[in-house]
């Protein structure tokens, strides 16, 4: 049954651009889900081992800017004279190495910020970023800095035999991001309904606990870390390509506050979270614009997200599952096999 | 919260369907400003001189005999919003042509979707070289990138007599891009250049640049920021009691906010500036002006606001001239009129010259550029 | 030499009101474990009374400090009843995100009544700057500095001072044993989150007149009471007071000596640092708030 | 494999100190393959103490904790789980937000490790493996009797429940030798009684146990071996009946009503 809804809004995700005609809405929406996958990212860290990081476009914007310079190419000068030449590479290429590159940075800031937690592992990940950004701001011989990277070519998907096929038009990138959406929510899903996510789960839950058992925290949250970060650098390539412009700005705090609002207000720790907190506060500004100025648009950007805290506290979708959940006790008692199904549910 | 989202959603569908005959009658043009975020201060002043260009021009009856609409939208201070906004002017709004964005990575995010719908904007603000020279045929920029400032700064230097100077630059496109170029040109005039200094956008305290600038044996600083940090720099500068010849750049200093708000610490200090308001009849185009200017006071805006408003109106009212000479309101005709039109801006006459690789070049207009000095408060012509 | 001093004099200068930006949100960090991010915003309040007041109903300068540091008591008050009562208990991320919220559209809000072009407030004091040999300062830093000084004195004191202080130090070493000596927790928590505010607010008020006044101008001086926050470690005062002035000197020798581009990048390696190798911040207590 | 004579934990001379508190001083028993050893004392005896030194949470201040030849010093906790000696809590004993089931389900972690690929991609081995997982969690719920809570939150249950889910997480961990840390502690008369039959059950599929308890009969009714901690150091060590009668035992509890046998 499960996976019955599953292909079913995969379905409906893939017939949108049939009969949704305005190229406006349709910029929005892929933009939209390069946010979302970013958000899904975020929520392996928030929602399945609790650490909110608040620091997450920095991978992003790592997989943004490794994929624009292996693309473009660059030329460092080091002291000595010594230059750091690199020939531009297809974007492809870029795509892979912004996965691998961010997956890195993940696992070294995943194994120096772990040793603390709470309210110190959000401003240490804040800080991560700024300094990142800093860098990027100011590292002009590589990254050009405020100046920005333009000119990024489109992605292009190697056809055997065919030569290959240049991603320019907007329905070619809907289904590319489509694509690696779906991937990213399947690769998530398999993960912690995993015995790594069930360990995730209980150190979050009650560390101690889960220590007793055999559980291997480092090493539990470290994995979180390189997942999410790789994924949120695939966003960040997606992005690159896509609006094929980006400074510094990429780095902004709001991008990583877009990603947490998406990710809460959707529900932490629900797979299907991300995607409706994103799907509503990604197209919020589409529907604001119109009818409000730009200053009330923000408003009520803020004044939703409140509300929405207040009265869904747990997130739209967790909150929607309990509901349907109470009418689902009795097939429960069936056994443990069949429960370990809806379980699986419970956190799908 | 779906109720709400029901709502909303009707609304804008109403909304589109009452605003979607109304364009029968108007020509659109687009503008695709910052109104909220970092530069939203600069981006309102934008619009609001363009909403003067097009009173103007419809109160004269239009183009074309028809009114023309500006479509504002803002596009947040943010690349991905820049992008956003054109496709939706483009495409839900039809608009032939555009302007915008301001800022540079924001016109550059807005270029790709130029290309894909071939439809032209006029750049009223943006300084960064790549906006005209990476072949995007769709580009007519009207305001100086700084290396054409560096240019015209040139013929006035000698008169200065520079021995070394230093620079404090904001940290983005602008304020690098005007150091690179300026630097050049000093050191083909035999000038030294001493230390770059760089702050970051939105930084308040910049003493500790000013300390170290204070230090060297430069006589001259060239500082290249929004006003807002200029006046800091000059009450900074003051406290630090650096005693050294300040020129800024850029051409949005609105020296009357400087005085009004360094006081006695923008004496003796200088600015390259595009506009004149303070001296209408020195202007290329008194009349243009002084209208301008008059509308200006009438609608209640601070008088500061001129120096960067003034790219609005002749934004709006290049846009308009090359809806008049392409005679009718589609985006290739315009693109192509955008060559023959000859347009009294308020600062020198808008011709738009090629620029960029051979066959795709971007038009780029040479706007004057004056050098003037603040005195015990009064705002003057440097005389040269 | 010289300009190694005119370091330092601004280190001080710029320290003193850091100090000030931190100690408002250590009190509510420490003692209410969130992450406010409307101090900034706070911060932008209080400078934009200061303007109104004297610019535009013409007040004296001293008069207006006091009416803002009271505007944002009252601000913070409403915050805290309107907003963070009803979620008390709730876990971190979710007081968080509402604050997010809150700061978004209080900002947009400033940015909807004031218009984005910068302010400034007219102050009585001279232009000319005090000159000690190599090195001046402007007569108006010396001033903030003092009155920074004064308030953060007077914070210390009311925390360890005053009845409402014990109060809120219990309730930070355990709030639950707190309210069963019978301390009333919310009553704290409000008082806790309006006296920070306040602290926002006369640092924004102080400030404003030193530098400009625009809708986002709270937002980097959030970030750097987050920094001096950890630094001091939560809820640590005199930690907040030294954090403030290791920052500045960090900044001031960063810009001065280094490159001006990553002058602010110092805070955050400080931070990181800090965290990684001395987690509880550099003058925390024992307990752990966090 | 059943009982054997030959030593299975061994604490040496095993002291701890926090600043100047002496929480436990040279500290010295073994426990022997299959036994159910008891160790009791009055509150702040040390207990909890050595359990947590026991299982690596905590380092000794000196002296050596070794099980089946393995010196545990320096080995993080989930290194020593490994080992196959795993413990219970006195509190917090389950994942409150989880069902019963996926309590199980997490405890089984030991047994379901298989690499990331193939989790992710779900191959053969990973889900063979996840089945067996789940056949086990049923088995484990039947063993301590809580099928029809499965699928409620851990933290709904009553305090003996959660109890009886804390020893079904560490057995799922397949221990060799468990740790069980007041475990009879807010049970009634009658969940005290079941559960000692439960700890018999469990040392005859060849698990040791070391247990932490207060309630005196549970202790006297289930144990081989005693021993009596009071302010950090041993008093006493023997069978049952000769604790009862212990003149330092006696004393050291005497005021504190707690001998209720």
């Amino acid at each position: 049954m499960r996976s019955g809804v599953a292909i079913l809004t995969v379905a409906a995700f893939a017939s949108v651009p049939l009969w949704l005609r305005d190229p406006y809405l349709l910029n929005a929406l892929i933009t939209t889900g390069i946010f979302i996958i970013a958000a899904m990212s975020l929520n392996l860290l928030l929602g399945f081992t609790g650490q909110l990081s608040l620091g997450h476009v920095a991978f992003f914007g790592i997989g943004a800017y490794t994929s624009a310079l292996t693309s473009l190419g660059f030329d460092v000068p080091l002291p000595g004279g010594l230059h750091v030449v690199h020939d531009p590479w297809p974007p492809i290429a870029g795509f892979a190495l912004a996965v691998v590159i961010a997956g890195l940075c993940g696992y070294f800031v995943g194994r120096l910020s772990f040793r603390v937690r709470g309210a110190y592992f959000v401003i240490v990940t804040i800080s991560f970023a700024e300094v990142v950004r800093l860098v990027a701001l100011n590292w002009v011989e590589l990254t050009q800095g405020p100046l920005a990277l333009n000119n990024i070519p489109s992605i292009a998907l190697p056809l055997p035999g065919f030569g290959e096929l240049v991603l320019r038009t907007k329905l070619q990138n809907y289904y590319l991001v489509l694509a690696v959406a779906v991937t990213a929510y399947a690769l998530i899903s398999r993960l912690v309904n995993s015995h790594f996510g069930r360990a995730m789960r209980g150190l979050m839950e009650n560390e101690a606990l889960a220590i007793s058992v055999g559980i291997d925290v480092t090493r539990t949250l470290t994995l979180a870390a390189v997942i999410s970060a790789a994924i949120a650098g695939a966003a960040g390539s997606l992005y690159a390509h896509y609006i094929r412009i980006i400074d510094p700005e990429v780095f902004a705090f709001i991008n990583t506050v877009t990603m947490v609002i998406m990710v809460i207000s959707g529900g932490k720790g629900s797979l299907a979270g991300p995607v409706v907190g994103g799907l509503i506060f990604g197209l919020m500004p589409v529907f604001l614009r119109p009818i409000m100025t730009p200053e009330a648009q923000w408003i009520a950007y803020g004044g939703v997200l409140i509300v929405i805290l207040f009265v869904l506290p747990r997130g739209i979708v967790p909150s929607l599952m309990q509901r349907f959940a109470k009418g689902r006790k009795e097939v429960r008692a069936v056994g443990p096999v069949a429960f370990s199904k809806s379980s699986a549910e419970e956190h799908a | 919260m779906m109720r709400t989202m029901k709502y909303v959603a009707a609304v804008a569908l109403a909304v589109a369907l009452l605003s979607g005959p109304a364009g029968a009658q108007t020509i659109k043009i687009g503008v695709n400003e910052p109104l909220t975020g970092a530069f939203a201060a600069s981006g309102t002043y934008v619009v609001n001189g363009a909403r003067i260009a097009a009173d103007e021009i419809n109160a004269k009856g239009g183009v074309l005999g028809k009114k023309i609409e500006l479509v504002i939208e803002d596009n947040k201070s943010n690349p991905t919003e820049a992008a956003a906004v054109a496709e939706k002017l483009i495409n839900s709004d039809k608009t032939p042509v555009m302007m915008g964005a301001w800022g540079s990575s924001l016109t550059l995010a807005v270029m790709p979707k130029l290309m894909e719908y071939e439809t032209p904007m006029v750049v009223e603000t943006s300084s960064s070289g790549k906006i005209t020279t990476s072949g995007n045929p769709y580009i007519f920029r009207i305001s100086p990138p700084s290396a054409v400032e560096a240019v015209a700064f040139k013929n006035i230097v000698d008169k200065l007599d520079l021995k070394k100077v230093d620079f404090l630059v904001i940290n983005n496109d602008w304020g690098r891009g005007t150091a690179e170029d300026f630097s050049k040109m000093f050191k083909e005039k035999g000038i030294a250049v001493g230390l770059v200094e760089t702050m970051d956008q939105g930084a308040q305290d910049m003493s500790a640049q000013l300390a170290k600038i204070k230090g060297t044996d430069a006589e001259t600083v060239i500082v290249t920021t929004a006003v807002d940090q200029l006046t800091l720099i000059f009450k900074q500068a003051a406290a630090l009691g650096m005693k050294k010849r300040i020129i800024t750049t850029g051409g949005s200093q609105n020296p009357d906010q400087i005085v009004a708000q360094a006081g006695a610490a923008a004496n003796g200090t200088m600015h390259l500036t595009t506009f004149l308001p303070w001296f209408p009849e020195k202007t290329p185009n008194p009349e243009a002006t002084n209208y301008f200017i008059s509308e200006w006071k009438k609608r209640g805006f601070d008088f500061a606001g001129c120096t960067e408003s003034f790219r609005g109106y002749d934004g709006i009212r290049t846009a308009a001239a090359a809806i008049e000479k392409a005679g009718k309101a589609e985006p290739a005709a315009i693109k192509a009129a955008m060559w023959d039109i000859k347009v009294k801006g308020l600062n020198g006459d808008i011709v738009f010259r090629k620029s960029g690789p051979e066959g795709k070049e971007s038009g780029q207009s040479q706007p004057n550029v004056y050098l003037i000095e603040i005195n015990d408060g009064k705002i003057g012509m440097k005389s040269l | 030499m010289s300009e190694f001093l005119q370091h330092l004099v601004n280190m001080l200068v710029l320290g003193g009101t850091y100090a000030l930006l931190g100690i408002g949100l250590t009190l509510i960090f420490g003692i209410m474990n969130v992450v406010n991010f409307t101090h900034g915003v706070l911060y932008t309040f209080g400078a934009y009374i200061m303007f109104i007041v004297v610019n535009q109903f013409g007040l004296n300068f001293f008069l207006a400090l006091p009416v803002a540091v009271i505007a944002g008591w009252l601000l913070g008050a409403a915050v805290e009843l309107i907003l963070l009562r009803p979620l008390r208990g709730s876990d971190i991320d979710t007081t968080m995100l509402v604050m997010i919220g809150a700061w978004i559209a209080m900002q947009s809000g400033t940015l909807w009544i004031w218009g984005g072009v910068a302010k400034s407030v007219a102050t009585p004091f001279p232009d000319e700057p005090l000159v000690l040999g190599p090195v001046s300062v402007a007569w108006l830093r010396l001033f903030v500095l003092a009155a920074a000084a004064l308030l953060i004195v007077a914070t210390y004191l009311l925390v360890n001072r005053t009845k409402l202080g014990s109060a809120m130090r219990a309730t930070f070493q355990d709030q639950d044993t707190a309210s069963l000596m019978g301390v009333n927790v919310d009553l704290i928590y409000t008082s806790t989150f309006a006296i920070g505010s306040s602290l926002a607010a006369a640092a924004g008020a102080l400030l404003g007149p030193v530098y400009v006044i625009f809708p986002q101008m709270g937002d980097l001086a959030a970030v750097k009471a987050f920094a001096i926050v950890i630094l001091g470690g939560l809820g640590n005062i005199t930690g907040a007071v030294i954090g403030g002035f290791m920052l500045a000197l960090a900044e001031e020798l960063g810009a001065g000596y280094v490159s001006s581009g990553y002058r602010d990048a110092m805070g955050f390696l400080i931070i990181i640092a800090v965290l990684i190798f001395k987690p509880t911040g550099l003058f925390a207590r024992s307990e752990r708030v966090g | 494999m059943m009982t054997a004579p030959t030593i299975a934990l061994k604490v040496e001379q095993v002291a701890i100190r926090f600043g100047g508190l002496v929480a436990l001083s040279n500290l010295n028993f073994t426990v022997r393959e299959g036994e159910i050893v008891s160790l009791i004392g009055p509150n702040g005896a040390g207990k909890t103490t050595a359990f947590n030194v026991i299982t690596g949470f905590l380092g000794p201040t000196h002296g050596t904790v070794s099980y089946r030849g393995t010196t545990l010093n320096g080995l993080k906790p989930h290194e020593i789980a490994d080992l196959g000696l795993i413990r219970t809590f006195q509190r917090t004993s389950v994942f409150p937000n989880d069902t019963v089931y996926d309590n199980l389900m997490i405890g089984l972690h030991r047994q379901g490790r298989t690499g990331l690929i193939e989790a992710i991609l779900g191959l053969p081995r990973a889900r063979s493996s996840e089945r067996k997982a789940h056949q086990r969690a049923g088995e484990l719920l039947e063993w301590i009797g809580l099928n029809r809570r499965a699928f409620d939150p851990a933290g709904s249950l009553s305090y003996g429940e959660q109890r009886l889910v804390g020893v079904a997480l560490a057995l799922a961990a397949e221990p060799s030798m468990l740790l069980l840390d007041e475990p009879v502690s807010g049970m009634n008369a009658s969940e005290t009684q079941d559960f000692v039959e439960l700890v018999r059950k469990i040392r005859s599929h060849g698990v040791t146990i070391l247990l932490v308890e207060h309630d005196m009969p549970m202790v006297m009714s289930v144990s081989d071996r005693i021993v009596v901690l009071n302010y950090g150091r041993i008093i006493a060590e023997g069978p049952p009946e000769v604790i009862r009668n212990d003149p330092a035992v006696i004393e050291a509890y005497l005021g504190q009503g707690a001998m209720h046998a």
